[in-house]
């Protein structure tokens, strides 16, 4: 059966290790924070300047002065810091963050990335979105695995305008886990009850199957 | 040397039609309030606007767009603004899209004498178009210039007669960038110290790089995304 | 995820002959003298060194140089140090002189991603030599790149247990530079403190970039200049 | 009679602005700081990471953290700031320091500097010497107007390895005030007593003296 996406986050936090500095975008990437595993001691970056977010904050006690990257009011956690904009890019870009976690809407076989433009719609802006996927060393993309039409988001090229290159490592999807090859998607893991057919046909880019591709275990 | 002034509009005082200017903020997080409010006041037009983001429908750099004082727009994002949207789309308002990591490193230096960056932003998409590409051990780069704005315009939360600032929390983010970046740079603070009173190891932005500083009231800080949890 | 380490030798354990090590300090000033005393009775060999100074005879880099641990010292002065110049002038000691800005700033460059800068310092000078040179507005630039160095050593007054660092007076110079430009950065502070006691709007450093962090012990401090005035 | 080193000092003070950011080099420029006119404040930059710059400490309120680029022990001032040196030098290179002083061993009459190495002499380094006149828009050079072997060191070309080009704006020497121009060392104010032939017979350079030539008011 394909994961929901409370699964694909849950999937996602296992890759997590203990001491990793981690970003996660909007989405489903931020609900990765929620099944960090037990004794794995995560320190989350929000590029507007902070190291160290912590959960929402209690009714009441909102600091407008206090946000994450997508806005949302959020707290501090002890050894949190707090720094400029130019910083909070800067160590993105030195490879400081250990793990970034980012929606997509098409992924390409060679880990090309378009999240930011449809032609046609109104264009809000890339945000930080170049910056982390040009630097990030370990990018997992979360995402649905076809878009609303049906059709595959992992493709031969991205159709879609990009907005990094050759730089996707990993893709959870609700039918399956990949890492991204010189060859293409080698599929590493499937959803639990997913068929390989099934992600086959559902799989625009070239599909790599080494082996028995043993389920998830969440 | 005096560098404080009384009020808001004091404080933008040769703000002009055709001026660049810098806007502090993330969001509407660490916005000026004040000193946006004056400029609507003022009523100049023609004006190129660095921020982040460009506020929304009725708040922020949202109020300056309500009066069609903005012809350019320079930020990362400008979701959550119809009147923008609206503005776009129909010719009247020109927008510059630039990831947020270049954006902020292009002010920095500014501040810092460094004409132009290298970044690996954008390599391979529409934001290269026309952008020199530089490889670095194995890796490509783009060549991004300084910004060079007339005004900055800050908030911070302490700041003193000197012009030293301190931000709080994340509503620091561009807004100790762009005071380094602007020929002028006012800034707008919620306390104002006499010089002494900050710690000089905590100031963030020294004073060298401030102009004008005053007092800013009744800030309103709106919330974004009002997010809360209900468990204790 | 412990980055706390006992002492001195315990964090310094990996530098091998021949690492690249970059060292906080401006003169006496702010000098990570533990490390260095851990690095001497460990004996490495053919060490490069970048280090704004090379200590003075007795203190500081120059305790390495009397151990003849430093292959090259990548500096912008080195006076003040009557060791230094004998195994200079005898062809044992390689130096690099760089302008103290160009020094700061290609620390700053690696730890902000960034391959490359533009400085005008030295331009039409012997430091331009071999150098690109390009105009930006009608100015010339030479182009120095980031730093690349296994180890950065730093001194900070205090610190927490996820490596978060605060500097006191001048004696944060190069120390915050380098500890975001170092592939192992070791920090040494003069209190350390649980995580949640530094107030996380006047972290220096962010622990991201720390790797290893350790209370020193035994600071002698010692002044180069000892200058007082006598009237009240 | 020509100035002593006191007097140069004093004669350099004489164009410090109120609000001005100031560097002073080692020597005879760091004097200055004890002759800023009355109702003026300057505010001294130390390259090594302070704004506000006060007088040295009381005997025993020695601080060996607070330092001056000379390494001499010194006090803040009430609106002093600490930063790193990036900073310190960025502030330099962006042009906010309103006015450097340094010494030389020889300036040229288009403003090239020397003043870090002596071929055949242990070099010591440039220090921040390099960036403050790559950088600095208003540069004053205070220096004896000859070397200890009576050679003037205001020369047509400089004959020592260089410190940067076309940078110096006026240079204050014992025997007169002058300012660069495309054209040479113009001079505009000479020492009290101090006659033009004097200046001219020291100075190896292309001299311009135009009109009368007031004597310095110290």
């Amino acid at each position: 059966m394909a994961l929901d996406k409370f699964q694909i986050a849950k999937r996602i936090a296992q890759d997590l290790k203990d001491g990793f500095y981690v970003n996660l975008g909007i989405g489903i990437p931020t609900l990765v924070a929620n099944y960090i595993p037990a004794g794995v001691n995560v320190i989350l970056q929000s590029e507007n300047g902070l190291l160290g977010m912590g959960p929402f904050p209690m009714e009441g006690d909102e600091n407008p002065d206090l946000i994450n990257a997508g806005k949302q009011t959020i707290t501090t956690l002890p050894g949190s810091s707090f720094f400029d904009s130019a910083m909070s890019f800067g160590m993105i870009r030195a490879g400081k963050v250990d793990l970034t976690v980012l929606g997509a809407m098409e992924v390409s076989e060679r880990g090309d990335i378009a999240n930011w433009k449809i032609p046609g719609k109104m264009v809000k802006g890339m945000g930080g979105a170049m910056d982390l996927v040009a630097s990030a060393k370990n990018i997992i993309v979360a995402m649905m695995h076809t878009n609303p039409k049906g059709e595959s988001k992992l493709l031969p090229d991205c159709t879609l305008p990009l907005t990094g290159v050759a730089c996707v490592k990993k893709i959870v999807t609700e039918l399956a886990y990949f890492e991204i090859s010189d060859n293409g998607f080698v599929l590493l893991e499937r959803a639990p009850g997913v068929s390989i057919d099934e992600i086959k046909a559902k799989t625009a880019g070239r599909l790599i199957v080494k082996g028995e591709i043993p389920e998830m275990v969440l | 040397m005096n560098k404080v002034f009384s009020n808001a509009h004091a404080a933008v005082s040769g703000i002009k039609n055709g001026s660049t200017i810098l806007l502090g903020g993330f969001g509407l997080c660490g916005i000026p309030e004040n000193c946006i409010a004056a400029l609507v006041e003022l009523g100049v037009n023609n004006l190129t606007c660095i921020s982040n983001n460009a506020g929304v429908d009725d708040f922020g750099i949202g109020l300056m767009l309500q009066k069609k004082m903005v012809k350019k727009m320079i930020a990362s994002y400008v979701g959550e603004n119809a009147e923008f949207e609206r503005q776009l789309l129909n010719g009247e308002l020109e927008v510059e899209l630039i990831p947020q990591g270049t954006l902020a490193t292009r002010c920095m230096a500014a501040g810092y004498g460094l004409p132009a960056i290298f970044t690996p932003a954008g390599v391979g998409t529409e934001v290269a178009n026309g952008k020199e590409i530089r490889n670095f051990n194995g890796k490509d780069y783009l060549l991004e210039y300084a910004f060079d704005a007339d005004f900055a315009i800050v908030k911070a939360w302490r700041g003193d007669t000197m012009g030293n600032l301190i931000f709080k929390d994340t509503a620091r983010n561009f807004n100790p960038l762009m005071a380094m970046a602007g020929k002028t740079t006012i800034a707008e603070v919620e306390e104002l110290v006499p010089a002494g009173e900050l710690d000089p190891n905590q100031i963030h932005t020294p004073g060298i790089y401030v102009h004008r500083i005053f007092k800013g009231v009744q800030y309103e800080k709106r919330i974004e995304q009002r997010t809360v949890r209900k468990e204790a």
